[in-house]
């Protein structure tokens, strides 16, 4: 089956997310989709799969024109979508989820189960896609979810399959599993569109790509005849760096020492379980694992979002583990976190009170009980054109900015100041190559400045160009390192640790 | 490098344990309150089973007070240990539930001892004063599994109660009922245009439409009423026993010898529970209330998944509000349903957004309303007042989650913007 | 360095367009106006004649700040009604939807009363104020229980604070049967009285004795100031308001969430109770049962009319202060009953928090861009 | 000349306590040619303010309908002297020259309905119930309850009064005067202790009381009205009602005016009594039939007792 998108513009108010989009996925081939954030990528793949209808454009179907009045439309002509964030209710089980929406029915209405899990079953065991039918969605892993996912397409006889973002959740070695599926998938005569940022991914995957910038295609073709660079310049619109630029290692006195640290999650289990590590002065520590592996919680715990169960945190040698986050602020740690809309920024506040959201208290902004708004103003702003932010003004609403300009945000905040340790969770998680450059380029910056700097990702890439030394978690323990200074390490290897497998 | 342990994270759900370590000790402590307060009892309690003009007679239930005292404190330490060295899971609640029935049965032996009571009176009028309570509760759980919460319960019973008067009088009882579930149905209608399609904050709208059924049933009522008495004076449904089933002595009165609104609410509680739980839509209308983009994503309309969810909500509270004046007095007054559907939104949680449990719930507060008024013939030195606030200190610790979390659908109350 | 000219232009500050002025003028005026023609509809709908409607209306100005006596019981009304609404909006901006303001008020008004006559031998000076203070630190505790259930547990203050409601009025029923509350000689219950030197003095009683304007008036003009100074200048405001927008980066922020919850929710109460103080203070001079009147539920109203502003909150309270005082005139001069007013309260509220709604009815007068409800 | 009535939380048309007074103003509006306003109490907060908007010279003279509003009262008849005011159910002490206060022996016409009921009750229990343990709401249950004992002492009988100790003076009470549902509820609550006849002394709260005796039927239930003749009032439950205890304050509300245009108005107190026709008890109406004749005759020797002093209205 072939799907076709001609001349697809869709816009959000004064916004233009696609502008005159033609696109074209086959059967039997997989469609590689490249952009920056923003791109409109999510939107296209919105408007092929019916949850957003085109302002203008259409989209032909086998040579046929057809308009979706809404997903169900889009489902029962053969379009299924992966959403880049899982689109799966978490209460139900597995059998459920697949389901919805196509329900087998018995009299009465009555929700027939039986059938359900059979058929389930059934698919799982054509594309080797195993899971409990019966198992709630909020105790799977992410990989599996991902292939609740794809079994939810296949149930609906998908015939074109859409995939946002697949991999970022993932393992390299599930990121390889996942591969074979969509091979098989493809070998099935299927039609597959392929989101991400990973150009190493669109090369190994790919048979043909499609670029998107700014909403317009600006190029594409056969991804075997380019390579990495030429590819990132399409997408960006300028030559882009990949190799971080990095001073000569010279490690200094340590920074942050952890000893023996464990944590409980809320729920009363064990997160990390006995975690040492050391960070020096001068140095980049990188923590890989796959997500849910007691990372956040480490770093929680480092940053005194929540308490040791036992062991000790040292910064600079002082004893800092019943310290408050406030406390240990002051002492110059910089904390970029995990999620930035969750727990980095209130989206409601303006830019300049973002820009003071953990120093708004301190002298320099305040005066007494009251505060000193004419500095936070004034300081907002020189912060936000130190670091590139784009904002009309510091009174603008920090919501609507880019991800990548909210995530600069973050970082002008934190490293504006004097840093002696920088924690940075997930720094450019989601972020197109431009943004991602621009970060890791501070990071570097304050490595050189004799910063600690602990860098939490799951993105084995992104740990493996930054890192001066590797640990990998696995299930809350530290369970390898590897020496980064002078070579990189085996990316199999660390792989391999962050899977639970012996090296 | 480090050799790799694979070892699984011991496991220690320290939050199950002490709630299991505080059960048993709160119910120890119950124990103690029991002999504490009620150990003072002297005498008989005699609780009358049968009313003059039941089929079967039974006789009357006397129980020597201090004895059954003793044994229900016996019993709930005995609940207390067993919770406190091996309980868990499952137990925690039941246990706790056991429990506190114990110290109610020990409350009402005490208070009746030397005197007597109809049990079966009581019980009856229970039924009756959780049927507003029960529909209040069981119209939120139907909004709220959309993820609409639906704070103004309350002017939609009163809207009910007033369409219910208005129109019985002028069209019969029958006609009455059908107008009050249709204004039901309009004011959900209503709030869920204001919230779906307006995308007004859903508290909001909830207050806004409290307010406003207030004000134009009072302003009605004062103004039209007042001159025109006629306009407010409905039939009441009179209550139709079942045969046999209604003859059974003590149940029979309180489930089978009732009018249509207990009826209606028992059957609505069970069709819903059918409908949210098993059956395809259900499914659909679970998944809005908790992932609504996700159903959006497999084509189901989730704008008009909520309109008719809380229309039906609405139309349930309707018919919950016409038992205030169909089912009861059969004339409107202002402000009749005295923040019986805050009640009802306080069952709905207290029963954990499931139609029966709401149902449940809303027996406990008409079983506490229902015993008020038997101890103030009594004539016992426990202020009623305190009694009054049982069910409502009860909800708080319910909510608190000191007996267990319940959870809301995960998307309750957050508008679903489409693009 | 930075480049000046680019960190000037970043604090430029938008002129206040036509968006704002639409969003604070237009929009109010608007709705009071839609709401009293919806309410003119209402009383033809009911059988009231052309000539009445407009005596109605005419009684409504009248009443409400027609004479220096509508105008003093404008204010009388207004009063409670700001305080109490004041702490909710407190509360709504730190993301707390308190119910519970008419249980708060209930409470601190009963500690105010008895304070007052439990201490009648104090003087003026100081009896007065210490009244008051019992009631908001009364409000405060009990708001506080809501509070701290809500920090430390995740109870929903929602429904808590409605619970808490239901128990205050018990809780009162069974204050005012005691003996030593209860006033020597009644049966039913009713405080004892406030005594003369802890009432709140009345302003204008040497004009005309009925003229039952009090010293409350101050109490709410430096509640208005406070509350605007807490929110948007002080270090706590920020708190509150960064835990209200968003609690998770709150944490981040070194913020003590569960503290700001249980400090916002007690000067929520104590503003309630600051409220129920004043009433009995400043009018009723004891406690019966119901003294709150529904105040609590109708500084809800005036909370979200007011946008959570603490000046709009003013406004908002002297708007349903003057539609209560103008409703009671419409009674007597029009025979219209007073529950219109709530009619047109309720109407005034739905076109102001649902912008969306106001221009899909008249599409063309509004063309802002998309703008989510009021708060 | 204006009249202005202000009512308690029952409201104007409650059938019973406000309604028979402002009969007594509507009385006057069409015999007299007198303007009549009314105002509306919302809640218990509202009377002083009810007061305070009916200031100003717009009214000759205000009524005041109930205890609850004796405070209220008293502080706007200090402040205006010259206002004339009339309180029901108030008595002030010393009087207050421009107040007249309405009061009523309303033990008096209770203590027939009591010896009545006595009389007609089946089950030997009856039931009462109160809206707010006032004075004029207690006063209707000592008589009944007292009437009750004056029957079982002349004929013997052990008929019990459920609801009102007038020893104790603890009894039930609905804590209100407008929720009918609780009418119903507290009679339901009688009726399955075993009382055949029940008076509901709460206003309109009666009314409650009323449907579920209309449901029952009047051989399974009665009721007893109070303040006006419900059997009128309340006409399609009117085959409930044995009797009502009624209040004439119509009558004293239309006197109060007549005083107040004729200029002879004086602070003070109106009493009335079974003697001059304040209170009395209402025909049987359907009851009549089934009242024995004995009964009805004893009833009449009651009241010549009442009236003549030689029967003492109190407890044993
Ligand atoms: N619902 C919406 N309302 C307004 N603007 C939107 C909306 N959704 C997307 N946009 C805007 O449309 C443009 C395209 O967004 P889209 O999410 O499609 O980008 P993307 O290429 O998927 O980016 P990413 O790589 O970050 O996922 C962006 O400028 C975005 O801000
Ligand atoms: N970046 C800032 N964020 C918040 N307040 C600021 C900022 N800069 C200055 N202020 C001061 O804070 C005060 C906020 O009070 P103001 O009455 O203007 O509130 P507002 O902006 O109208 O609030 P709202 O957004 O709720 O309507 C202003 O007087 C202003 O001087
Ligand atoms: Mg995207
Ligand atoms: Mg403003």
């Amino acid at each position: 089956m072939d799907v076709e998108l001609r001349g697809i513009t869709k816009r959000f108010g004064p916004v233009i997310a696609n502008e005159a989009v033609d696109l074209v996925a086959k059967g039997g081939e997989v469609l590689g989709l490249l952009g920056e954030n923003g791109a409109g990528k999510s939107t296209l793949m919105n408007v092929l799969c019916g949850l957003y209808r085109p302002d203008e454009g259409e989209i032909v179907i086998d040579g046929r024109t057809v308009a979706f009045a809404g997903p169900g439309d889009a489902i029962a002509a053969g379009i299924g979508m992966v959403h880049q964030h899982f689109m799966l209710v978490p209460v139900f089980t597995v059998a459920e989820n697949v389901v919805l929406g196509v329900e087998p029915v018995a009299a009465l209405n009555r929700l027939d189960l039986a059938a359900a899990r059979a058929k389930v079953r059934e698919i799982g065991e054509t594309y080797g896609l195993t899971v409990d039918p019966d198992a709630r969605i909020e105790d799977l892993p992410v990989g599996v979810q991902q292939r609740v996912e794809i079994l939810k397409v296949l149930f609906r006889s998908a015939r074109v399959l859409i995939f946002d973002e697949p991999t970022a959740v993932l393992t390299p070695q599930e990121v390889e599993e996942f591969f074979q599926i969509v091979r098989a998938l493809r070998d099935d005569g299927k039609a597959i569109i392929f989101i991400t940022h990973k150009l190493m991914e669109i090369l190994e995957i790919a048979d043909r790509v499609s670029v998107l910038r700014a909403g317009r295609i600006v190029g594409g073709g056969d991804p075997g005849a380019m390579s990495r660079a030429e590819l990132a310049e399409i997408m960006v619109g300028r030559p882009v760096r990949f190799e971080v630029e990095r001073t000569a290692f010279t490690p200094g006195a340590p920074r942050l020492e952890v000893a023996g640290l464990t944590v409980l999650h809320d729920t009363g289990e064990v997160a990390v379980d006995g975690v040492s590590l050391t960070v020096h002065a001068g140095e980049v520590l990188g923590i890989a694992g796959v997500q849910g592996n007691g990372q956040t919680a480490l770093i929680e715990a480092i940053t005194g979002l929540r308490p040791a169960v036992t062991g000790r945190i040292l910064f600079d040698g002082q004893d800092i583990t019943d310290a408050s986050p406030r406390a240990r602020h002051a002492m110059g740690m910089a904390h970029i976190p995990e999620d930035r809309q969750r727990m980095g920024l209130v989206t409601d506040f303006t830019v300049a009170e973002n820009m003071v959201l953990d120093s708004y208290y301190s002298d320099r902004f305040s005066n007494g009980p009251a505060m000193d708004w004419r500095a936070v103003n004034r300081w907002a702003a020189e912060a936000a054109e130190a670091f590139d932010v784009r904002t009309p003004t510091v009174f603008a609403q920090a919501g609507h900015l880019s991800g990548g300009n909210q995530q600069k945000l973050i970082v002008a905040r934190e490293l504006m100041r004097d840093t002696k340790l920088v924690i940075a969770a997930q720094p450019t998680r989601g972020l197109d190559v431009g943004s991602i450059e621009y970060i890791h380029a501070r990071l570097m910056a304050a490595r050189a400045e004799g910063d600690g700097v602990l860098i939490m990702s799951s993105e084995l890439d992104e740990i493996l160009s930054l890192a001066d030394r590797i640990v990998v978690m696995f299930k809350g323990r530290i369970v390898a390192e590897f020496d980064a200074s002078a070579a990189p390490p085996d990316k199999a290897a660390v792989g391999l640790a962050m899977a639970g497998a012996a090296p | 490098m480090t050799a790799i342990d694979p070892r699984a994270p011991a496991v220690a759900d320290l939050g199950a344990l002490r709630r299991k370590r505080g059960t048993g000790a709160a119910l120890i402590v119950l124990a103690g309150v029991i002999l504490l307060l009620f150990g003072d009892a002297a005498g008989d309690a005699t609780f009358r089973l049968s009313r003059p003009r039941d089929a079967w007679v039974l006789g009357d239930l006397i129980v020597p007070a201090l004895p059954v005292i003793q044994i229900a404190a016996a019993l709930t330490a005995f609940l207390g240990a067993r919770q406190f060295l091996r309980g868990g899971g499952r137990w925690t609640t039941l246990s706790l539930g056991v429990g506190l029935a114990l110290f109610v049965m020990a409350f009402l032996v005490w208070a009746t001892a030397g005197k007597a009571f109809s049990l079966t009176g009581m019980l009856q009028a229970t039924m009756v004063r959780a049927v507003p309570i029960a529909l209040g509760g069981l119209a939120a759980t139907l909004c709220e599994r959309v993820a609409v919460v639906n704070i103004a319960v309350e002017g939609m019973l009163l809207a009910g109660a007033f369409t219910g008067a208005l129109m019985g009088s002028v069209i019969g009882g029958w006609g009455g009922l059908v107008s009050a579930v249709a204004v039901g149905g309009v004011f959900g209608f209503l709030l869920a245009a204001l919230v779906v399609t307006y995308r007004m904050d859903q508290i909001i709208a909830g207050v806004v439409i409290n307010l406003f059924v207030l004000g134009l049933t009072s302003y009605v009522s004062s103004q039209v009423f007042a001159e025109m008495r006629h306009l407010n004076n409905a039939p009441v449904f009179r209550s139709w026993k079942i045969p046999v089933l209604g003859d059974i002595p003590v149940i029979g009165p309180m489930l089978f010898d009732q009018n249509i609104f207990v009826y209606g609410a028992l059957v609505m509680v069970a069709v819903s529970t059918y409908y949210l739980f098993h059956t395809a839509h259900g499914l659909r209308a679970r998944a809005v209330g908790e992932h609504p983009r996700a159903a959006d994503t497999l084509g189901i309309d989730v704008y008009r998944t909520r309109y008719i969810h809380v229309t039906l909500g609405g139309m349930v509270a309707g018919f919950g509000g016409a038992w205030f004046t169909l089912g009861s007095v059969g004339r409107f007054d202002e402000n009749m349903t005295g923040g019986r559907g805050f009640i009802g939104l306080a069952a709905m949680i207290f029963g954990r957004w499931h139609p029966v449990g709401a149902l449940m719930a809303a027996l406990v507060f008409g079983f506490t309303d229902s015993l008020q008024q038997k101890l103030a013939l009594l004539q016992t030195p426990i202020p009623s007042e305190f009694l009054a606030m049982a069910p409502y200190i009860a909800t708080i610790v319910v909510v608190a989650g000191l007996v267990g979390r319940a959870r809301p659908p995960a998307a309750d109350g957050k508008p679903y913007v489409k693009d | 360095m930075s480049d000046r000219g680019a960190v000037d232009s970043l604090l430029q500050r938008a002129a206040p367009g036509r968006a704002e002025f639409e969003d604070l003028v237009i929009v109010p005026l608007f709705a009071v106006a839609v709401a009293l023609i919806l309410g003119a509809l209402t009383m033809l709908a009911t059988g009231v004649d052309m000539a009445t409607i407009g005596r109605s209306y005419v009684a409504l100005l009248q009443g409400s700040v027609g004479s220096l006596g509508a105008l003093s019981e404008t204010l009388t009304a207004a009063v409670p009604l700001v305080l109490a609404a004041l702490g909710l909006a407190l509360g709504f901006r730190t993301g707390l939807f308190n119910i519970g303001a008419e249980g708060q008020l209930l409470m601190g008004g009963l500690a105010a009363v008895i304070f007052g006559f439990s201490f009648p031998g104090l003087p003026f000076p100081v009896l007065m104020p210490l009244c008051l203070l019992a009631g908001a630190l009364t409000g405060a505790l009990y708001a506080a229980i809501a509070g701290y259930l809500r920090a430390a547990t995740g109870a929903h203050e929602v429904i808590s604070t409605i619970m808490l409601n239901l128990i205050s009025y018990r809780l009162l029923d069974w204050m005012l049967s005691l003996d030593w509350v209860q006033r020597e000689g009644r049966s039913d219950p009713v405080s004892r009285s406030v005594p003369p030197n802890a009432e709140l003095p009345r302003l204008l009683d040497w004009l005309d004795p009925n003229l039952r304007v009090h010293a409350g008036i101050f109490l709410m003009l430096l509640a208005v100031w406070a509350v605007h100074w807490l929110l948007f200048r002080s270090k706590l405001g920020f708190e509150f308001r960064a835990s209200g927008a968003n609690p998770d980066a709150a944490r981040y922020a070194g913020i003590r969430a569960s503290l700001v919850i249980v400090l916002a929710m007690a000067l929520a109460g104590a503003l309630a109770g600051l409220a129920g103080a004043n009433q009995v203070l400043g009018v009723l001079g004891r406690a019966t049962p119901g003294f709150s009147a529904g105040i609590g539920f109708d500084a809800i109203a005036v909370a979200l009319l007011g946008r959570s502003h603490p000046v709009g909150v003013l406004f908002a309270g002297l708007l349903f202060g003057a539609l209560e005082a103008g409703g009671r005139q419409m009674q007597v001069d029009a025979g219209v009953s007073i529950d219109l007013i709530g009619i047109i309260q309720a109407l005034i509220i739905v076109f102001i928090a649902a912008p969306l709604l106001v221009r899909a009815i008249f599409p063309w007068g509004f063309r802002r861009r998309d703008k989510g409800g009021a708060r | 000349f204006t009249a202005c009535q202000i009512t308690d939380t029952g409201g104007i048309d409650d059938n019973s306590f406000n309604q028979t007074a402002w009969q007594g103003v509507l009385d006057a509006q069409g015999q007299l040619g007198i303007d009549a306003r009314f105002l509306e109490s919302q809640a218990e907060t509202d009377y002083e303010a009810n007061i305070t908007s009916l200031l100003g010279g717009q009214c000759d003279v205000i009524f005041t309908i109930g205890f609850l509003l004796g405070d209220a009262t008293q502080a706007a008849a200090l402040a205006n002297p010259d206002q004339m005011f009339s309180i029901v159910d108030y008595a002030y002490d010393p009087a207050i020259p421009n107040v007249l206060g309405q009061v009523y022996a309303t033990d008096e016409a209770a203590f027939l309905a009591g010896y009545l009921a006595a009389g007609m009750t089946e089950t030997g229990i009856l039931g009462v119930f109160g809206g707010i343990n006032i004075p004029p709401v207690t006063i209707f249950m000592d008589g009944f309850a007292w009437g009750v004992d004056h029957y079982n002492g002349v004929h013997g009988t052990s008929v019990t009064v459920l609801g009102w100790d007038p020893d104790t003076r603890e009894g039930l009470f609905t804590n209100n005067f407008d929720s009918l549902d609780d009418g119903r509820a507290f009679a339901q609550n009688l009726y399955d202790e075993g009382a055949d006849i029940v008076l509901p002394v709460a206003g309109p709260v009666g009314l409650g009381s009323a449907a579920l005796a209309a449901e029952l039927g009047p051989d399974e239930l009665m009721i007893i009205g109070v303040d006006a003749d419900l059997y009128l009032t309340d006409p399609e439950r009117g085959q409930v009602y044995l009797t009502s205890i009624m209040k004439r304050m119509d009558a004293t509300v239309f006197q109060v005016i007549e005083q107040a245009i004729a200029g002879t108005f004086e602070g003070g107190v109106i009493v009335g009594t079974l003697e001059n026709g304040g209170v009395d008890i209402a025909p049987f109406h359907d009851f009549e039939g089934s009242v024995p004749a004995a009964l009805a005759e004893e009833l009449a020797t009651v009241r010549a007792g009442i009236i003549d002093g030689s029967i003492a209205v109190g407890g044993m």
